[in-house]
């Protein structure tokens, strides 16, 4: 009986994987062994739930927005409405680098420690307001224009569906894995289960930056045309 | 043959991914051929799929090469069965046509449309075809979140708040179909459906199974608008384009029924669930949603928000085949789920027609609006009069095989009450259907004008290219009759309910012996038909012509039936928090019922 | 005691939906829909646990030392990420209805009817 | 369990019940992000640290901020309505 108190009638599906998952994958951290292998499918299809989620609030509000937007930020009563102060970008600059850092350590190390590509790219993601607050918005925009987005946010999710297709050339089930499993304990082993973490590390934060964009492209004030 | 079953699911999601990838790199209309190709390709991978798994049984496909081990299943499986198989192939067929009908329709938005579409196609063809607990949520989550990015797409809506209310009621609807999901695995230790099914079975059904239950077709009933979990549907389809109310209409909200189908028998049917509670219960919802969407149907005067809720009615008929709970009425709703979906799909695409040329879709400022396009009235007409009982066409046939099983289960009594609900929607599309294309019924007065604003779909395609889908949809409607379905359908019903088989398959690698088919219809009742076409030509004649009645006789019928649709109306009234009490209210009812039981 | 391992996601069920029945707000109610949401993953995670079980992560701990069930953890950690995103679509949907008609207030946002 | 996982379980109650009944959307946007550390505190006693992780990510930073935002271009758009009228 688990602590919860339901009245089990059977555990062998979790017992199996936290008993062999290690031996048999070649990872210490199971539930990574979970999403990526054994029940890589679900994770698939999660992952285009967020693809299809950011393509829809982009398509919602490019397209009721005007055509462009301008730097300047949209006033309410006259005064226009402040999102950071000095203080503020200040502290970001260097928590920026230090953020980037931490959510690729998380990404990388999924087989090993806790983490993973969907933990990893929400903080890659947020890191990338952090830009924002550091150095502003127009910086920001250069940063990370919306042509280059959309596309590498398409190979990340799309990178996961080649890498099951791929398997199936190779005259193997969907999403078997076909690269080796290396030493326990490295950076480099489970098989793909890195390689897919990096494409949904890359879809995820992708997915939140262009979120982060296009709101905060809605409290910019509407291009006049009358400067710059 | 089996490699086909991921990729009907893993071919239009990296087309998606391609079309957003590439996006400003298309030519117009690649997208739209790609996509309709696409469609078209899952279509027939998904027919291959039903051809096989018809002749040698369900074909299991485990994801990853994760086979079970002494029977318990590790990974993830595809449990290809016909019925499964077939509905993906339905489904892609429909895309298809929708994709054909807007084709150009959607250039400027670089992709983005087909994208979701075909991601949309991809979470129906998984959600057919899965044999997991956790892939089915997955899939029905994925369904949802494209349906609520498309439905809020259309700019110039002037209820976009409707999308609101369809996302928040459906985003409950996961949720509740998460803390099933979450109860179920806590009982069982398992998320296979075959692995479910035997953990399951042998033990009586106790509280937290019927919760569970409870919970997971809760959550479906809201996908597929069954009373009281309707309400949003209205809101949603007068909202989204005109082709995505098609595949709303046609598939998502009767794939839901289908879904609820699918984890009755492949996952509780041995579970102690009480048949004797379960079935009055689904059929006496299913009969209640057929009788309010009828009802409401006819009180509107938008055509989209009047097909929507002649779509509440039908899925009330097909809930009544499902709740049934036997193979003959499960072939049924099978086969109105075919016919209906290529019939509404039809109707909708009229619907975007009158939005593309005459710039409206009030049906009374639209008043001879529609002379100039004889043959898009034709088939709205028809359209109409199938939906009403035409006695021919797989609706048709659905139909009987659903009464005879309600005969079978001591339901006689359904059977016209359910026709005269089919007559209802069909007397709404036919009013429609003079009133535009013929100007039948009073000129519009001052006060009749539309209270909506004035709405334009884009029109750059010639009308016969949208012609052209609505025609083959009522054609399939028609002319599959002539061959085999119907047998193949009660085939396949057959093997879906055959669950001791299924499970014995899917987790020993047991040979499939085929289970013997439900009887057919002999003897062709023509009761259905009359109640049924005589209630829609009757009051869509009483309707047009009731300026010629004399006018005590229209008042003192309209104070008689006033407080019955003003009732009705009142509940309709566009506040969400209203929509979710009521669903919260529906949950109780259900997992009330069976737990008394 | 062991039954009051489901209290807390039915009070957060419970209470996030009266939240949303009695909002007057949009982004409010979407507020109270991700604790709706939180509930779930509550119940799973405690579906999943063990008393006296460790993380099922085995870097630190041996293979074979008592750890939580993982599978539940595998579900509901993708699906917290991925509801973020779906919250950011309904909020984007409730800008659009402000854009359009300068409020957020549910009983003022009635669909047009015939 | 322990008396650390009774705190959180009426914790989380707390703070999940103060997320609804703070009416005020912007004062609410900042209680989701308490809520959020709240809820990955459990997780973490639950012996969750993978989804703890997910949650704090989310659900303390990114969620919170576009509501704030969301609420900005509200009251930015409420102003335009205000000065085209």
């Amino acid at each position: 009986m688990g602590a919860s108190g339901i009245r089990t009638l059977s555990r062998s599906l979790c017992d199996i994987l936290n008993a062999v998952g290690t031996s048999e994958r070649h990872g210490t951290n199971i539930v990574t062994l979970v999403n990526f292998d054994y029940r890589g499918f679900d994770t698939l299809g999660e992952e285009y739930i967020l693809f299809a989620a950011v393509i829809g609030a982009v398509l919602l509000m490019r397209t009721h927005r005007g055509e462009k937007t301008s730097a300047r930020p949209g006033k309410v009563s006259e005064q226009p409405v402040p999102l950071r102060t000095d203080a503020v970008a200040l502290g970001s600059r260097p928590a920026l680098g230090l953020t980037l850092i931490f959510g690729m350590y998380v990404v990388l190390h999924a087989q090993l420690t806790p983490g993973g590509g969907f933990q990893g790219g929400a903080i890659i993601g947020s890191a990338t307001l952090l830009l924002y607050l550091g150095f502003g918005y127009r910086t920001w925009r250069q940063v990370m224009p919306t042509a280059v987005l959309d596309p590498v946010e398409a190979f990340g999710a799309g990178a996961f569906v080649v890498a099951g297709l791929a398997a199936m050339a190779a005259g193997a089930p969907f999403l078997t894995n076909l690269l080796p499993l290396g030493k326990t304990g490295s950076v480099i082993s489970a098989g793909e289960i890195p390689l897919i973490n990096i494409a949904v590390a890359i879809a995820v934060s992708t997915g939140f930056a262009v979120l982060f964009v296009e709101y905060l492209e809605e409290t910019r004030e509407p291009d006049a045309g009358d400067e710059e | 043959m089996d490699f086909l079953a991921p990729l009907t699911v893993a071919l239009p999601l990296v087309v998606a991914a391609i079309l957003i990838g590439g996006a400003h790199l298309w030519p117009s209309q690649w997208p739209d051929a790609v996509a309709a190709l696409t469609a078209a390709t899952v279509a027939i991978m998904a027919v291959f799929l039903a051809g096989a798994a018809a002749k040698a049984g369900p074909l299991v496909y485990w994801f990853g090469g994760w086979t079970p081990r002494h029977g318990i299943a590790i990974g993830i499986a595809f449990v290809v069965d016909p019925a499964g198989a077939g509905c993906a192939a339905f489904v892609a067929v429909i895309f298809c046509a929708s994709f054909v009908f807007s084709w150009g329709y959607f250039d400027q938005v670089h992709a983005r449309y087909h994208a979701l579409m075909l991601i949309f196609l991809a979470a129906m063809a998984g959600f057919a075809l899965t044999g997991d607990l956790f892939n089915f949520f997955v899939f029905f989550e994925l369904m949802s979140t494209v349906a609520f990015a498309l439905t809020g797409y259309r700019l110039e809506a002037s209820a976009l708040e409707g999308a609101l209310n369809f996302t928040v009621t459906n985003a409950i609807g996961s949720f509740l179909m998460l803390a099933g999901i979450g109860l179920l695995y806590g009982r069982t230790g398992a998320l296979n459906f075959a692995q479910l099914s035997r953990a399951l079975s042998g033990h009586s059904a106790d509280g937290l199974v019927i919760l569970a239950f409870a919970l997971l077709i809760g959550a479906l009933f809201i996908k597929g608008a069954i009373v009281p979990f309707h309400f949003w549907i209205a809101d949603a389809h007068s909202v989204a384009p005109s082709p995505v109310c098609v595949i709303f209409s046609g598939i998502i909200v009767p794939i839901a029924i289908f879904g609820a189908a699918r984890l009755y028998w492949s996952v509780f049917a041995g579970s102690g669930i009480a048949q004797a509670q379960l079935r009055p219960l689904l059929v006496w919802l299913g009969t209640a949603t057929a009788v309010t969407g009828g009802l409401v149907a006819l009180m509107q005067r938008d055509v989209k928000r009047l097909l929507a809720f002649s779509t509440v009615s039908h899925m009330g008929v097909l809930l009544v085949g499902v709740g049934l709970l036997s193979a003959g009425g499960l072939a049924g709703g099978m086969l109105y789920l075919l016919g209906h979906g290529l019939v509404k799909g039809a109707l909708f695409m009229v619907g975007g027609i009158l939005l593309a040329s005459c710039a409206g879709i009030d049906e009374i400022e639209l008043r001879g609006a529609g002379k100039a396009f004889p043959l898009t009235g034709i088939a709205y007409a028809l359209g109409g009069l199938l939906l009403a009982g035409l006695p021919v066409g797989l609706e048709h046939q659905g139909r009987e095989l659903i009464d005879a099983a309600a005969e079978a289960h001591g339901y006689a009594f359904l059977a016209p009450i359910l026709s005269a609900t089919g007559g209802l929607t069909g007397a709404g599309i036919l009013r429609g259907a003079g009133r535009i294309f013929l100007a039948l019924g009073p000129e519009p007065g001052e006060e009749q004008q539309s209270p909506s604003e004035e709405e334009r779909e884009q029109q750059d395609r010639p009308v016969w290219l949208m012609l052209l889908p609505i025609g083959a949809m009522l054609a399939c409607e028609l002319m599959l009759q002539a061959f085999p379905t119907e047998a193949a359908v009660r085939v396949a019903a057959a093997s879906f309910t055959a669950t001791g088989s299924v499970v014995a398959t899917v987790l020993d690698g047991a040979t499939w012996s085929p289970p013997p088919a439900p009887p057919g219809v002999t003897e062709t009742q023509m009761m259905g038909p009359i109640i049924g076409l005589s209630v829609a030509l009757g009051i869509a004649a009483l309707e047009l012509g009731r300026h010629h009645f004399p006018r005590n006789l229209v008042r003192v019928a309209d104070l008689a039936l006033g407080w019955l649709f003003s009732a009705l109306d009142r509940l309709h009234n566009g506040i969400v928090g209203d929509y979710v009490a009521w669903l919260m209210l529906g949950l109780l009812v259900i997992g009330g019922v069976l737990a008394i039981g | 005691m062991n039954h009051a391992a489901f209290l807390l996601p039915a009070w957060l069920f419970v209470i996030g939906l009266y939240g949303i029945i009695t909002s007057r707000h949009f982004v409010h109610l979407i507020g109270c829909l991700t604790v709706v949401q939180s509930s779930t993953y509550v119940l799973l995670l405690s579906v999943g646990y063990r008393t006296g079980a460790g993380a099922p992560i085995f870097a630190d701990h041996p293979v074979g030392s008592p750890a939580v069930d993982p599978v539940v953890q595998a579900l509901v950690l993708t699906d917290i990420v991925v509801g973020a995103t779906v919250t950011a679509l309904l909020l984007a949907l409730a800008l659009q209805v402000h854009k359009r008609k300068g409020t957020l207030d549910p009983q003022r946002l009635r669909p047009l009817r015939p | 369990m322990t008396p650390l996982q009774i705190g959180l379980y009426l914790l989380t109650a707390l703070s999940g019940a103060a997320v609804v009944l703070t009416r005020e959307p912007r004062r609410q946007a900042f209680m989701m992000g308490l809520n959020g550390l709240v809820l990955a505190l459990l997780f973490l006693t639950l012996q969750a640290p993978d989804v703890a992780y997910s949650e704090l990510a989310v659900n303390m930073v990114a969620l919170p901020f576009l509501f704030l935002v969301t609420l900005a271009a509200a009251r930015i758009n409420q102003h335009r309505r205000q000065e085209d009228k």
